[in-house]
């Protein structure tokens, strides 16, 4: 009983890894699945996001307090993960438009011009 | 191939902030800037052509009131003198001197009421245009003073005005005449130094006096373009030929420069009032005509100069006690047909701050 | 036993994250996915809060919420309306697929292990944050900030279109 | 002008025969008088008795210390964790309560706003527009507002056809996210803040970043022209304007050198200096840009009622309309505690906060500074959307990022270099208003180089009429 009052109660690393694992999953499956380029840009920044849960939640339980990597090395990672992640989203938005003038869609079934 | 940005139609109008009235602008928008414009008229149509000429002369100066019901006794001015030239009517002096002073404060309360409306467009959030009303509803007092009537006077008669004004109406327009030019004065210091009113009118709205002539603008919009035509000079009527004033004009045609005239010619009908105040004869304010006035039969096109152009009336008489044709040239609409060229390709605020330096009535546009 | 606060601010924000990244992928307009994203974004940023990481949650919630949704609707709004109904492809069933092994993988990893460790309380990072990144890793930095300003260049370079584009392209048409 | 010239109406006689407050407190029957009069005395007495207190410091830190309202706070937390309670519920109510009573203390800050605000801010205008404003409802029109909300409670609903039913009802709710959320960093007593966060700078930013997405759910969702056109315009507005505050608040962070808002008005306090005095083009440009990003004039031009009507949320009706105009008062207002706490000294005023409770000094200084927007608004027109842009993007930015290099090379000396404050700062202060002015005058210099800026001649006067000729003469 104790257990899973503490399962429950004590918020771990073990849940915050789930959750990430889940919310990356989420965006694996919306990557994967959608058919515009922007909710498939959508999947990937919700993937981007559970992997920056995954690091600061090492960084707040950390696993191995000898090595030489500061506590917030993590957090310092997830810095340079949002500014790729800004750069990202805005040069595949910026493709995005692109496509579509040049091809009036943006459905990826449809953007099929290396197939020939 | 380019990236195709959709045109869409907006409606300004009928019922919006900025249309002065009932009226329409039917808009192709590509995002901000205009690519087409309609205007569509008519909403406030009232047939009054039609319906003048079931009436008598005299029954048919209210319907002048309701067509520019900014400035009312203009309109009625240019009725009456009108009548009085198809008919042969003498009008007395002191009515004239009267009829001058009336008009002019008329087209001071009008102005304000354009320059005030023109900077609320502009986004001012109607301080201007208050500080404007402050001055107009003092003209409006002195007409309800004398006539009854704030804003549909039916004032002037053909042969005369319909009242003398009362014995307390001569010092308060003496105090009014002397602090009228004190009060433009402050709006001169707010306004014309005012970065961001600057900003937003000049270069905007341009007119060239060539297409301002190819579209046979007058009044204000007109002057704003450089071209020094006033009636009141040009082809005086009543006693303007007595009386010393100059004629405002702009130099570059634009919003900026149509507001600037306006604001000048304040001064100019303050002036006007002064000579009159001081020349005004005593005597009949009338000469009496038969209530059916029967003109001979011949027709007549007589002009002057509103606050917003030059109303002209056209008259057919068959000799009857009615007109067999009655017409208005109403400077508004005639002003407004610019609108067409100035709007297209102007962002939509230049469009909407270029319709309100036009100062368009709608009354007067659909009669 | 950690304090009431940390066990709702977990659960609640961690239901959210989950149920509107569920209704992303259910949405069928793309501009209520959009919503829904944000709404995943800001419970994310709620998420590392609880984590005591205050200057990544408020960075989270200024480029996620505010600034990556703003371009994605930008993005939305310069393409046309035939594109923004929120469709699947053939791939989803092996997209789902995929999503769920990784979600149990992971999950199964977190709940098998057992994890050591206490927890580090920080009372504030961005000090912590700010010296490592002129310090330690100033380098990166600097290469991350020319990434930016590269992206910037990049983006506008792919969007802009000079005259002579405009004239090929009337030609092509 | 004698009485009989001024027949006018039965409304302007009202307004002639007006009594100002004095003259009607003074009219009212004597026990009335006499009773005041001793509340007044009595309200004096006290006074004098807490100055007493204060004095003698036998105030400080007391739970009745009505200074500090977080001393109250603090003094319950202790009571609570040295009771007998289990500790789980004893850590659960210390958590509890100062939240819930934090919380309803900005909820009640703004929602009070709301109550009063409308009725302030017209009487503002209608002072400045030469008229009476709302004195008709209640005692000097107090109730108005009550009676619009109520009447805007009542109306229709209206959906549009073809609105997103989902987004239309978003936004209104939407958007009061920021205007309560932003209170929350803001320090009213050195104990009396919310949520005093490290990263209280960063979360002003973030959160003033949220509005947008619910003005755009308005815009797109009603399925009109004007509100697309109204909120796509305040998106361009409120993005380009997101810079120019976040590079003025990094120039306040630069000197102040923490993100803490409290420690940023201790930081103030201590050096006995409003930073609006050290970084006046960081302040000037905070103020005009936080105007845009909260939509109000000179550059409302996101609801420009003469252009296209209400803007993105044209075809709201009732209250969720109502929400629309209110958020924008609590907007104001949260700017006003912003500008104030980074700027100009926060809850201290020299010394004053010992004597006078903090938050009072805020609330005051907000007001002034809410005063600042109700005269813009008054007296200036609107800027054109190009206009306002070009200005952000062309002359704000530059000039801001330029001043802020500027300011972190003088931080970096400030805290290098052991000088006196005074000297320091006001050689600070001096440099920094000379560059302002210098690069803002150089800069539009070169901007408007092809741009005549003088004010424009006078029109011509003339007597000569004629057409196309004449007009070719007198311009000659």
């Amino acid at each position: 009983m104790t257990e899973i009052y503490e399962l429950i109660f004590e918020i771990g690393l073990m849940h915050y890894l789930i959750v990430s694992g889940s919310v990356f999953g989420l965006g694996t499956a919306i990557a994967l699945g959608k058919r515009s380029a922007i909710a498939v840009l959508m999947g990937i920044e919700l993937m981007l996001n559970g992997s920056i849960l995954a690091l600061l939640a090492f960084s707040r339980f950390p696993q191995n307090t000898s090595s030489d990597a500061g506590l917030v090395d993590g957090h310092v990672f997830v810095v340079f993960i949002l500014s790729v992640a800004a750069a990202e989203a805005a040069v595949a938005l910026a493709l995005s438009v692109l496509v579509y003038r040049k091809r009036e869609t943006v459905d990826l079934d449809r953007i099929n011009l290396m197939r020939w | 191939m380019t990236t195709s940005t959709e045109p869409y139609i907006l409606n300004i109008g009928p019922q919006h902030p900025s249309t002065h009235g009932v009226f329409r602008l039917r808009v192709v928008m590509d995002g901000e800037k205009i690519k087409d414009l309609d205007m569509i008229v008519g909403y406030l149509h009232r047939s009054m052509e039609k319906l003048a000429e079931e009436r008598t002369f005299t029954q048919n100066i209210p319907f002048t009131d309701r067509a520019d019901y900014l400035a009312a006794m203009t309109g009625n001015l240019g009725l009456a003198i009108a009548v009085e030239r198809l008919a042969g009517v003498e009008v007395p002096e002191r009515a004239e001197y009267l009829r001058v002073i009336f008009s002019e404060l008329q087209r001071i309360a009008s102005h304000a009421m354009a320059n005030g409306t023109l900077i609320s467009d502009a986004g001012a959030w109607q301080t201007p245009l208050l500080y404007m009303f402050r001055e107009r509803e003092k003209i409006l007092d002195l007409f309800e003073m004398t006539c009854g009537a704030r804003l549909t006077t039916n004032y002037m008669r053909i042969g005369g005005v319909a009242f003398d004004p009362p014995v307390e109406f001569w010092p308060a327009l003496q105090e009014l005449v002397d602090e009228l030019p004190d009060r433009i004065d402050e709006y001169h210091e707010l306004l014309v130094s005012n970065e961001v009113f600057l900003a937003r009118t000049r270069g905007v709205g341009v007119i060239s006096p060539e297409d301002a002539i190819n579209a046979s603008l007058t009044g204000p919009a007109l002057r704003g373009s450089g071209i020094p035509w006033d009636l009141r000079k040009a082809d005086p009527y009543s006693v303007y030929d007595r009386m010393e004033f100059d004629v405002v004009v702009g130099r570059s045609g634009d919003v900026y420069d149509r507001f600037m005239v306006r604001m000048s010619e304040l001064y100019q009908s303050v002036k006007i009032i002064k000579q009159a105040m001081s020349q005004i004869p005593a005597g009949a304010h009338k000469t009496d005509i038969p209530l059916a006035l029967r003109p001979d039969e011949g027709e007549i096109y007589s002009r002057i100069e509103s606050p917003r152009g030059e109303i002209g009336f056209f008259l057919v008489s068959d000799g009857g006690p009615s007109p067999y044709r009655f017409h208005i040239r109403a400077p508004s609409l005639i002003n407004l047909s610019l609108l067409h060229e100035l709007g297209r390709d102007a962002a939509l605020s230049d469009a909407i701050v270029t319709l309100g330096s036009l100062d368009i009535v709608v009354g007067e546009i659909d009669r | 036993m950690d304090s009431p606060g940390i066990v709702i601010g977990f659960y609640m924000m961690a239901g959210l994250a989950l149920g509107s990244g569920t209704l992303v992928f259910l949405a069928r307009n793309l501009l209520h996915a959009l919503a829904f994203l944000v709404i995943s974004f800001l419970s994310m940023a709620g998420l590392f809060l609880t984590l005591s990481a205050d200057f990544i949650a408020m960075a989270q919630i200024l480029i996620y919420a505010g600034s990556i949704s703003v371009l994605m609707v930008f993005a939305v709004m310069l393409t046309p309306l035939a594109s923004r109904d929120n469709g699947n492809t053939i791939y989803v069933l092996p997209g789902l697929l995929a999503a769920g092994g990784i979600a149990t993988f992971v999950g199964f990893l977190a709940l098998d292990t057992s994890w050591s460790g206490p927890a580090t309380d920080f009372t504030t990072t961005i000090d912590l944050i700010g010296n490592l990144l002129l310090g330690k890793y100033v380098l990166a930095f600097e290469i991350a900030s020319v990434l930016l300003l590269f992206a910037l260049i990049g983006a506008i370079m792919l969007v802009q279109t000079s005259s002579s584009d405009q004239e090929e392209g009337e030609a092509d048409d | 002008m004698s009485e009989n010239t001024r027949s006018a109406t039965p409304m302007s006689r009202q307004i002639a025969e007006h009594h100002s407050l004095l003259d009607r407190t003074l009219a009212l029957p004597r026990p009335i008088l006499v009773m005041l009069s001793v509340l007044l005395v009595g309200f004096a007495m006290s006074q004098i008795a807490i100055g007493y207190l204060v004095i003698s410091g036998q105030l400080d830190g007391k739970w009745y210390d009505i200074r500090d309202l977080g001393n109250a706070m603090i003094s319950l937390d202790g009571v609570i964790q040295n009771s007998e309670m289990d500790s789980r519920i004893a850590s659960t109510l210390a958590y509890l309560i100062p939240t819930l009573a934090g919380a309803t203390g900005i909820v009640s800050i703004v929602g009070g706003w709301l109550l009063i605000g409308p009725w302030v801010e017209r009487r503002l205008i209608a002072k400045f527009q030469i008229r009476q404003g709302p004195n008709r409802t209640g005692p000097f029109g107090l109730l108005q507002t009550l009676a619009d909300a109520l009447k805007l409670m009542q109306k229709e609903i209206i959906i549009p056809s073809g609105a997103d039913r989902f987004l239309y009802f978003v936004p209104p709710v939407a958007v009061f996210i920021p205007a309560i959320l932003g209170w929350a960093p803001i320090p009213w007593s050195p104990k009396m803040s919310y949520a005093d966060l490290d990263v209280g700078v960063l979360f002003v930013i973030a959160i003033s970043s949220l509005g947008v997405l619910a003005v755009f759910m308005a815009g797109w969702a009603s399925n009109n022209h004007y509100s697309l056109l109204g909120a796509m315009r305040t998106i361009a507005m409120m993005i380009s304007y997101e810079i120019p505050i976040s590079v003025s608040l990094l120039a306040v962070v630069l000197l102040t050198g923490s993100t803490k808002l409290s420690e940023i008005v201790l930081w103030q306090s201590e050096h006995g200096v409003w930073l609006v005095m050290l970084i006046p083009f960081a302040a000037l440009a905070f103020l005009f840009a936080s105007t845009a990003e909260i939509n109000r004039t000179p550059n409302d031009i996101g609801e420009a009622e003469s252009e296209i009507v209400a803007g993105f949320y044209t075809e709201y009706s009732g209250m969720k309309a109502g929400l629309f105009m209110g958020v924008e008062l609590a907007n104001a207002i949260l700017v006003g505690a912003l500008m104030s706490t980074f700027f100009l000294g926060g809850y201290t005023m020299f010394g004053l906060e010992t004597w006078i409770p903090g938050y009072l000094i805020l609330a005051t200084k907000i007001g002034l500074v809410y005063f600042l927007f109700v005269w813009i608004r008054a007296t200036l027109p609107r800027f054109r959307l190009d206009q306002l842009m070009g200005f952000a993007w062309k002359f704000l930015i530059p000039v801001s990022i330029a001043l802020m290099f500027l300011t972190a090379i003088e931080s970096s000396i400030l805290v290098r270099w052991d000088v006196p404050n005074f000297l320091s700062l006001g050689l600070i202060g001096l440099v920094n208003i000379t560059s302002a002015a210098g690069l803002t005058f150089v800069w539009l210099r070169v901007l408007f180089r092809d741009t005549d800026l003088s004010t424009p001649p006078a029109p011509i006067l003339t007597r000569e009429m004629g057409g196309l000729q004449a007009a070719k003469v007198l311009r000659g």
